[in-house]
């Protein structure tokens, strides 16, 4: 069934009869060509994309608990192509460009919101540093826009330029960034993958690995055993402890990253902003929520809960940098996982085991990421080559020496 | 004696004082520091007969006071001495231990109470995150206090300091003035 | 959080900077790059108990290495990381 | 409508308020809720959706449907309970989400509409033409979207910020939370009870019980005062706790000022409290009962109408002959109706589903029957519908309590993700048996309905997490189980709410059913349940056995939710705890500040510091000309530049010079008594961590300097060399940043002028030499250290005094030098000094580039191992082959934009052909044209090549010529003169 206005008219005067389910529920089949697990964004967009673009067939997405209900389920919906360095920078234009055409392609609306990125800089180095990587991304085919102070003025009067601690010198604005309504990413792709005869199988949780002779045979799973001729691992913050099932380490660690949204008001502000000088960024949603966040806790963590320290940072962040937030409420937070890399930077690569392919590192930034990972999985999957925009992400490159440290943080993950 | 005039840590050359209620701020302009950090295999000193303090805890004796500030380290206070070479004095009374000046490292601003414990405690409870038995009389520690790395050192029931570090003196005088002030309209 | 320091007893984690696994306070012996490169770069990551390198930085300047439930967050237990690299020593 | 008899509203002081503008007045004692009842209004707020009528729906934080900005101008509060917002004198409050008036919102039409607005209808719409998303459907459904407005003014008031430690923290006041507050406070413990109301005393307050024969109010006066008097209680009314974090931590939040017309000093605190043990005794949240037009104003929980009526003496009636039913499965409505009655209030019926209700007393009652419809206005409800062995009739009513059961409020016991769990006997869910460690749960939290269960619940659950002895005694009190069945929905062909604020129906459940959206988490995404301000306290234990009937399957098969913080919502004022504006973070001053500041400085924040940026001087128009002279200056002259701010770390022991050779690249062990080395610091990765000198004051002793932004990290780094990887050697570290103030005196004449004030310390180049440092006293013997280092290129020193004398020596090298060209100079021109000389900075050290990338990667010794050495020699480090270069415009008048990339001249702009980046640029009074420095691919091979310097972000290309990084003395002969 397609979704467009007429059937929401025509369904609404019948009664609602007529909607099918938007994916079945299928059992699973004692074997699939190819094997995804995790039925996250990642997990979900890979599986699409195998299945329209790679025309693979047979294919499976596994997943412990609800469809969507990974990262994708919980994250501040950005979508941006603001990177810096050469291994990312054309990786993310990748990805907005998919972006722009996703819901037309998806037939779901997504609700694929360009309202802009605004980050702001408060010193000379720092409107350097911005330069440089506008720089990269207009040379990568993305928009960038280097703004004064008075540009960042007009765009947004009610930030605190008169009585801050780091006054606001400018910012590095990309129009084509915004945002994306998460859950319906993550169910269009889940209801895409579905009509193109993609097996979705929810409540089903990788409890090891089948390998055999250093090659991959299949999965064994709560629901039983599944037989694979290559298995995709699309886990986040689960990747050491499903990779360990192949005997394998990462250069990854798990840690919480708490995100907040306030109640519902009135539209108030327009883009995303992110605040260069404490740990915020916020941005409001179609429904009038605020939705923002800030720093990781820092600490390793499965729990999916953070703490009091990491809230009040962020809020002292919003009221430092828009006083006017003082009386805006925060009404929920939530705890993602995420699987933090060395470096900052993810990692879509095969493994030492046959047939065994990962996709995992994306710290906080997995969601912007969403099509083209999926996208670029899906072409390594299929055609057992990198995709062009997604060479630099292997898993040796630590122990080459080519990093791809946006923040030039080290191998220490809770700085990146 | 140098021929330079001094300033104290909050900028000016008279040293601040300031009451809210039961409470007095004052900077304290004239408070030697020194540490001491023991070397591998020393045996703990007794500068001045002070028996230096285990961990959390302040000792407080005729010419110089103590806290403890790490495993093997103190920070040595002698009052008066903020003009001296401090680590001369100190020499001698604290043999195979490493010393640093640290006098003008910190800006020592000193809260009394007119109104016994009651008011410090409430001031306490308002800056730092710390269990009332770890500030205790006669204990003292470093912790955090609005975002400034401190010691606070309890160091009798109506009498707390707080070192904090000497450039951010002002803003360490603004978060105890405002937190205090708000106290006395609340009283 | 509060991190039961072995000396000072019960601090708020807000007190302290969080490194990561204690393993790196034990890298292999410079003779062998490609396990030094390891060293630095993977990791464990359990969900369960880790131990791990937390810096008392606003308080007494300890580094502690500190057993704790990535799970649920408890913590078992703390020690002064000097003693127990001075006992690994031995 | 009149106020009833009794209740705990003081008569004797009105206040006067306005709600849209009317005027009203009610009492102390009052909420907004009860005074607007008590005027008879009965049209509060909008739904979020359909913009629906609505009315006070509960007495508590679980109100979804009145919600008003409470305050004008910048104070304005959106989406403020009115069922919560304690009456002041002048409180203003207004209706939201509604255009033009509450009485006619013209976004009504949404509720025509509703048959197209139906669980997730905008995932499937809106899609063709592609840009008509964002041009049009968007922003029409954002203008629609939100409740509330928020002023777009900055907060006016001021929030504070607190922390406490306890032995037990007790969350609420009810009689569960005073008995275990009574038993912990007797024996002795330090306690903390904190309720979100401004009374204590929970469901007493709205209850006609009894206690010990007397009015239980007596008793809560007597155990509150005997509270308050305990030096080792802290009463927090009016304060929340919204969170449990690890370890026994939990956030609160306490409403200090806003029950008043002003706050006298904060608004409101921010309280992190320290618990051993907490017991949650925060009550129960009453259910309602999904039925067709059940969201009529004047239709509202069972309890709160009870509540209304004995705790603030109002009913939602229009007019004292209004008839007033109550439809309940439980015994709890009949006890309503009991206390209306018993206040003279007309009771249409009670309508119960159970064949066996009980009857309590003398009300028209009908068993097995339900309210199965609703009809009214925006003035709420007229009439409702009655249906009983397949019979319904229409009665006239204006006021309907429903009664479904309670849900124990077992929110903060999940915040650690523990699973609430079903209890098919009580038709409730139950506190998670994984309770966040330290927590128990007492009372209705627990499921213990009665005012005896809780009472009794509570003192035992103090007794067990204190582990006394002896409980006090608790006053008797009833103990009367309340029965009942457990009915989900009324089924019928009419729209029935389940979450009134986003307006979600029992229909759009059965939707998101045939949609397969069946999990809860599907459910609650796809149809916006529970997403509200009230985030479904009053709605998500309904809508699961909504599914669960759908499914077929038990409720606990369905599924449970999970609570996150915070229990209700939180100013962002209160959360950022205060420190705002300018006070957001400590400011850093250096002690040369005052003269600084004296002299005219313009400063500038360098991380936590501010410092003096350059010093302008009467006629200069322009910052460049301040920045050129104070350049010209330090090459012709002298100049004076305060650099306190950069790290110092003292470093002692006789294994010093061992630990430096670990921590450094470089050799600093073999570094001679009175000589300084410039050091490199490297990563564990082998990347540039920071650069800075390394100064032997004595055989044990070395004084190191970081970067200004690395001091921190730096210290921390070795205390984890020190402490953990070689705690055998000995080393002792401390910082003394703050300690010295530190002056950089710099140009040809800086020796001439140090003569000056050195105490007959010789300081010719023989005894002094370039890298020199030392012990010595200055202006008749006060204690320095002078070291012979450059970081302009020029003959320099930075000169260390007490920091005290920082300020006092600044003006006296100022007041000698007159005749030397002494001028003062700030960062700009440090910047320039050191761009012109090559030296890198935070630019060059921006933890992505080598050693080898500065043109220093011999530095990394080989003669020994030093963290990072050997990670530094990976392939992907080695092969790269960008180099720091200068770069000079070929035409000198040419700015280089910092920032922009490097291309070889004729070649594509593009990633691919890419050759590097400016790092940093100025105008250079030295070359007389500008220059910059950058990193250049193959950038040693190329000196003399024309490269292209491009900013397309800003439209720039600029033709640069490479040149060696040095554009300043290249051969460093100034340096040693």
């Amino acid at each position: 069934m397609d979704f467009n206005g007429f059937r929401v008219v025509w369904e609404g005067l019948t009664g609602h009869r007529g909607w099918k389910p938007l994916w079945r529920d299928p059992d699973p089949k004692p074997a699939y060509d190819i094997v995804i697990i995790g039925g996250g964004g990642g997990g979900l967009a890979t599986a699409y994309y195998l299945a329209t673009v790679f025309k693979e067939a047979r294919i499976a997405v596994l997943e412990k608990g609800w469809l969507g209900g990974g990262n994708i389920g919980r994250n501040t919906t950005i979508i941006r192509s603001n990177y810096m360095l050469p291994g990312n920078q054309p990786f993310y234009e990748f990805s907005m460009k998919l972006w722009e055409t996703l819901e037309q392609e998806t037939n779901f609306n997504s609700m694929v919101s360009q309202r802009g990125i605004l980050n702001l800089c408060h010193s000379d180095g720092q409107r350097d540093a911005f330069r440089r990587r506008g720089n990269a991304m207009i040379l990568s085919g993305a928009d960038a826009e280097l703004l004064d102070t008075d540009a960042v003025r007009q765009m947004y009067p009610f930030l605190n330029f008169d009585n801050a601690r780091f006054p606001i010198k400018g910012g590095l604005l990309q129009r084509r960034a915004g945002t994306a309504r998460h859950d319906g990413v993550a169910w269009g792709y889940a209801r895409g993958a579905d009509r193109a005869g993609v097996d979705l199988i929810q409540n089903c949780e990788v409890t090891g690995l089948r390998i055999e002779a250093g090659a991959i045979k299949g999965v064994e799973t709560t629901r039983g055993y599944i037989g694979a001729g290559k298995v995709g691992v699309a886990v986040a913050g689960s990747s050491s402890r499903v990779m360990q099932m192949a005997g394998l380490r990462l250069p990854i660690e798990s840690h919480v990253l708490q995100a907040f949204v306030s109640e519902g008001l009135k539209p108030c502000i327009d883009g995303v902003i992110t605040f260069g000088a404490g740990h915020f960024y916020v941005s409001q949603s179609d429904k009038g929520g605020l939705v923002f966040g800030g720093d990781i806790d820092g600490y390793n963590s499965y729990a999916q809960r953070g703490n009091l320290p990491v809230v009040e940072d962020v809020a002292e962040g919003a009221m430092a940098l828009m006083p006017a937030l003082g009386r805006a409420r925060l009404l929920r937070s939530w705890g993602g996982l995420m699987d933090m890399s060395m470096d900052g930077s993810p990692i879509i690569d095969t493994t030492p085991v046959d047939g065994l392919y990962l996709n995992a590192g994306w710290c906080y930034g997995g969601f912007k990421a969403t099509p083209a990972s999926g996208y670029a999985f899906a072409h390594l999957l299929a055609t057992g080559q990198p995709h062009p925009t997604a060479t630099a992400y292997r898993l040796d490159r630590f122990a080459r020496g080519l990093p791809i440290d946006e923040k030039g943080m080290g191998a220490q993950p809770n700085l990146h | 004696m140098p021929d330079l005039s001094p300033l104290c840590a909050l900028g000016a050359f008279d040293s601040r004082s300031e009451r809210f209620g039961a409470l007095r701020l004052t900077e304290v302009p004239d408070l030697g520091l020194v540490s001491i950090a023991l070397r591998k295999g020393a045996e703990a000193p007794a500068p001045f007969g002070l028996a230096l303090p285990g961990p959390g805890a302040w000792a407080e004796g005729a010419t110089a006071s103590a806290l403890w500030t790490g495993p093997g380290q103190w920070l040595l206070e002698l009052p008066g001495q903020g003009a001296a070479d401090v680590v001369g004095l100190v020499a001698p009374e604290a043999p195979g231990c490493s010393l640093t000046e640290q006098t003008d490292g910190w800006a020592c601003i000193e809260i009394t109470s007119t109104a016994g414990a009651a008011p410090l405690e409430a001031l306490r409870e308002r800056l730092v995150n710390l269990a009332p038995g770890t500030l205790a009389p006669g204990h003292g520690t470093r912790t955090i206090l609005h975002h400034m790395s401190v010691l606070v050192i309890r160091r009798a029931p109506d009498r707390l300091a707080v070192l904090g570090m000497r450039s951010a003196a002002d803003s360490l005088w603004h978060a105890l003035s405002e937190t205090a002030a708000r106290l006395e309209t609340q009283e | 959080m509060l991190i039961p320091h072995p000396l000072l007893g019960l601090r708020d984690a807000q007190e302290f900077t969080y490194l990561g696994d204690a393993s790196l306070m034990s890298p292999p012996p410079s003779d062998d790059p490609e396990a030094l490169e390891r060293h630095v770069h993977l990791r464990d990551n359990p969900a369960g108990l880790l131990r791990e390198l937390w810096f008392h930085e606003q308080g007494d300047r300890s580094w502690l290495v500190v057993t704790r439930d990535t799970r649920t967050h408890e913590i078992l237990g703390a020690e002064l990381a000097t003693d127990i690299r001075r006992e690994g020593a031995r | 409508m009149t106020r009833l008899d009794g209740g705990h509203v003081d008569r004797t002081r009105a206040l006067r308020f306005t709600f849209d503008g009317k005027r009203y007045t009610g009492h102390s004692g009052d909420t907004l809720a009860s005074a607007l009842m008590a005027n008879g209004v009965r049209l509060v707020g909008r739904s979020f959706k359909y913009h629906r009528p609505r009315g006070i729906f509960s007495a508590g934080s679980e109100e979804p449907n009145a919600l008003v900005t409470i305050g004008t101008g910048a104070r304005a509060e959106p989406n403020s309970r009115a069922t919560v917002v304690e009456l002041h004198e002048g409180l203003a409050a207004t209706s939201q989400n509604r255009w033009p008036s509450l009485g006619f919102d013209a976004l009504q039409v949404n509720d025509l509409l509703s048959p197209f607005f139906a669980a997730g209808f905008y995932y499937k719409t809106f899609m063709q033409p592609a840009e008509f998303w964002e041009k049009l459907y968007e922003p029409m459904i954002r203008r629609a979207a939100g409740l509330g407005k928020l002023s777009m003014l900055p907060d006016p008031d001021a929030y504070g910020r607190g922390f406490l430690h306890c032995d037990l923290l007790v969350i609420g006041a009810g009689p569960a939370g005073l008995a275990a507050s009574l038993t912990a406070a007797r024996a002795g413990a330090e306690v903390v009870l904190a309720d979100e109301d401004f009374a204590l005393g929970g469901r007493l307050l709205a209850e006609t019980h009894t206690l010990d024969d007397d009015d239980a109010t007596a008793w809560i006066a007597a155990t509150e005062a005997e509270l308050r008097s305990l030096p080792n209680v802290r009463v927090l009314s009016r304060t929340t706790v919204f969170g449990t974090y690890d370890h026994g931590v939990f956030g609160a939040v306490e409403r200090v000022g806003d029950h008043l017309p002003r706050p006298q000093t904060v608004r409101q605190t921010l309280w992190r409290i320290t618990a051993k043990r907490s017991i949650l005794a925060a009550g129960a949240i009453e259910r309602h009962i999904p039925f067709a037009g059940n969201d009529r104003p004047g239709i509202l929980l069972g309890g709160a109408l009870r509540a209304y009526a004995n705790r603030w003496s109002v009913t939602p009636q229009a007019s004292e002959t209004d008839r007033v039913a109550i439809f309940t499965s439980t015994d709890d409505g009949h006890r309503t109706a009991l206390d209306l009655m018993a206040k003279g209030v007309p009771i249409l019926a009670v309508i119960d589903p159970r064949e066996d209700a009980p009857r309590l007393g003398n009300y028209p009652l009908r068993k097995g029957a339900v309210v199965s419809g609703a009809k009214g206005g925006r003035k709420g409800l007229s009439s409702i519908e009655i249906t009983e062995g397949g019979r319904s009739d229409w009665f006239e009513c204006a006021v309907l309590g429903v009664s479904g059961g309670w849900n124990p409020n077992v929110h903060l016991a999940s915040h650690h993700r523990g699973r609430p769990e079903w209890s098919e006997a009580d038709a409730q869910f139950l506190p998670p048996s994984e309770l966040p460690p330290g927590m128990s749960v007492a009372g209705a939290a627990a499921g213990q309905g009665s005012t005896h269960g809780a009472l009794a619940s509570g003192a035992e659950a103090a007794k067990a997490a204190l582990g006394l002895d002896t409980l006090p005694e608790l006053p008797r009190a009833e103990d009367a189980p309340s029965r009942g069945m457990a009915l989900w929905h009324v089924p019928g062909r009419g729209r029935a709410w389940v979450d009134f604020q986003n307006d979600v129906t029992v229909k759009d459940i059965a939707l998101a059913h045939k949609e397969n959206m069946r999990s809860v988490e599907h459910l609650k995404r796809w149809t916006t349940l529970g997403m509200a301000t009230d985030q479904g306290k009053t709605a998500n234990v309904t809508a699961l056995a909504v599914m669960a009937e759908l499914t077929g399957k038990t409720i606990p098969q369905t599924g449970t939710t999970v609570f996150r913080p915070p229990y209700t919502p939180v100013a962002l004022g209160v959360l950022g705890g205060g420190d705002t504006g300018a006070h957001f973070r400590p400011r850093r001053l250096t002690p040369t500040h005052p003269w600084a500041k004296a002299q005219g400085a313009e400063f500038v924040e360098v991380g936590q510091w501010m410092r003096a940026q350059y010093f302008p001087q009467e006629g200069e128009t322009h910052w460049r000309e301040s920045v050129d002279r104070e350049v010209l200056a330090v090459r012709s002259g002298v100049g004076l530049c305060d650099v306190t701010t950069l790290g110092k770390i003292d470093v002692q022991g006789k294994d010093a010079g061992e630990f430096l050779n670990r921590v450094y690249a470089n050799m600093m062990g073999t570094l001679k008594v009175g000589r300084v080395r410039y050091g490199l610091m490297l990563r564990a990765d082998g990347f540039l961590y920071d650069d800075g000198t390394c100064a032997r004051m004595a055989e044990d002793h070395y004084v190191v300097t970081t970067t200004t932004a690395n001091a921190g990290l730096v210290y921390r780094q070795m205390e984890f060399a020190r402490q953990c990887l070689w705690p055998d050697l000995d080393v002792q570290l401390i910082s003394t940043t703050d300690a010295w103030a530190q002056i950089a005196v710099a140009g040809p004449n800086s020796r001439a002028l140090l003569e000056r004030v050195v105490d007959g310390f010789d300081l010719s180049t023989e005894s002094f030499p370039f890298m020199a440092c030392a012990d010595l006293t200055v202006c008749d013997g006060l204690r320095a250290r002078l070291f012979r280092i450059s970081f302009s290129g020029e003959h320099a020193y930075e000169i260390a005094v007490p920091a005290r004398f920082g300020n006092a020596m600044m003006d006296r090298l100022m007041s000698l030098g007159q005749d030397l060209g002494a001028t003062p100079y700030g960062t700009e021109a440090l910047a320039v000094l050191r761009i012109e000389k090559g030296h890198a900075a935070g630019a060059e050290l921006n933890g992505q580039t080598t050693a080898q990338m500065l043109g220093l990667g011999r530095m990394i010794s080989r003669k020994k191992d030093s963290i990072g050495a050997v990670l530094s020699r990976r392939e992907g480090l080695e092969a790269d082959t960008r180099r720091l270069v200068g770069l000079q415009s070929v035409d000198p008048s040419q700015k280089i934009p910092a920032g922009a990339h490097l291309f070889t001249a004729g070649e594509a702009r593009d990633l691919n052909t890419d050759q590097g980046w400016v790092t940093s640029a100025c105008w250079s009074p030295h070359v007389e044209g500008h220059i910059a420095l950058g990193f250049l691919a193959g950038g040693d091979g190329r000196m003399g090549e024309e490269v292209i310097a491009a900013n397309p972000l800003e439209g720039q290309e600029v033709a640069v010529r490479v040149v060696s990084a040095h554009f300043f003395d290249p051969e460093g002969d100034r340096l040693r003169a």
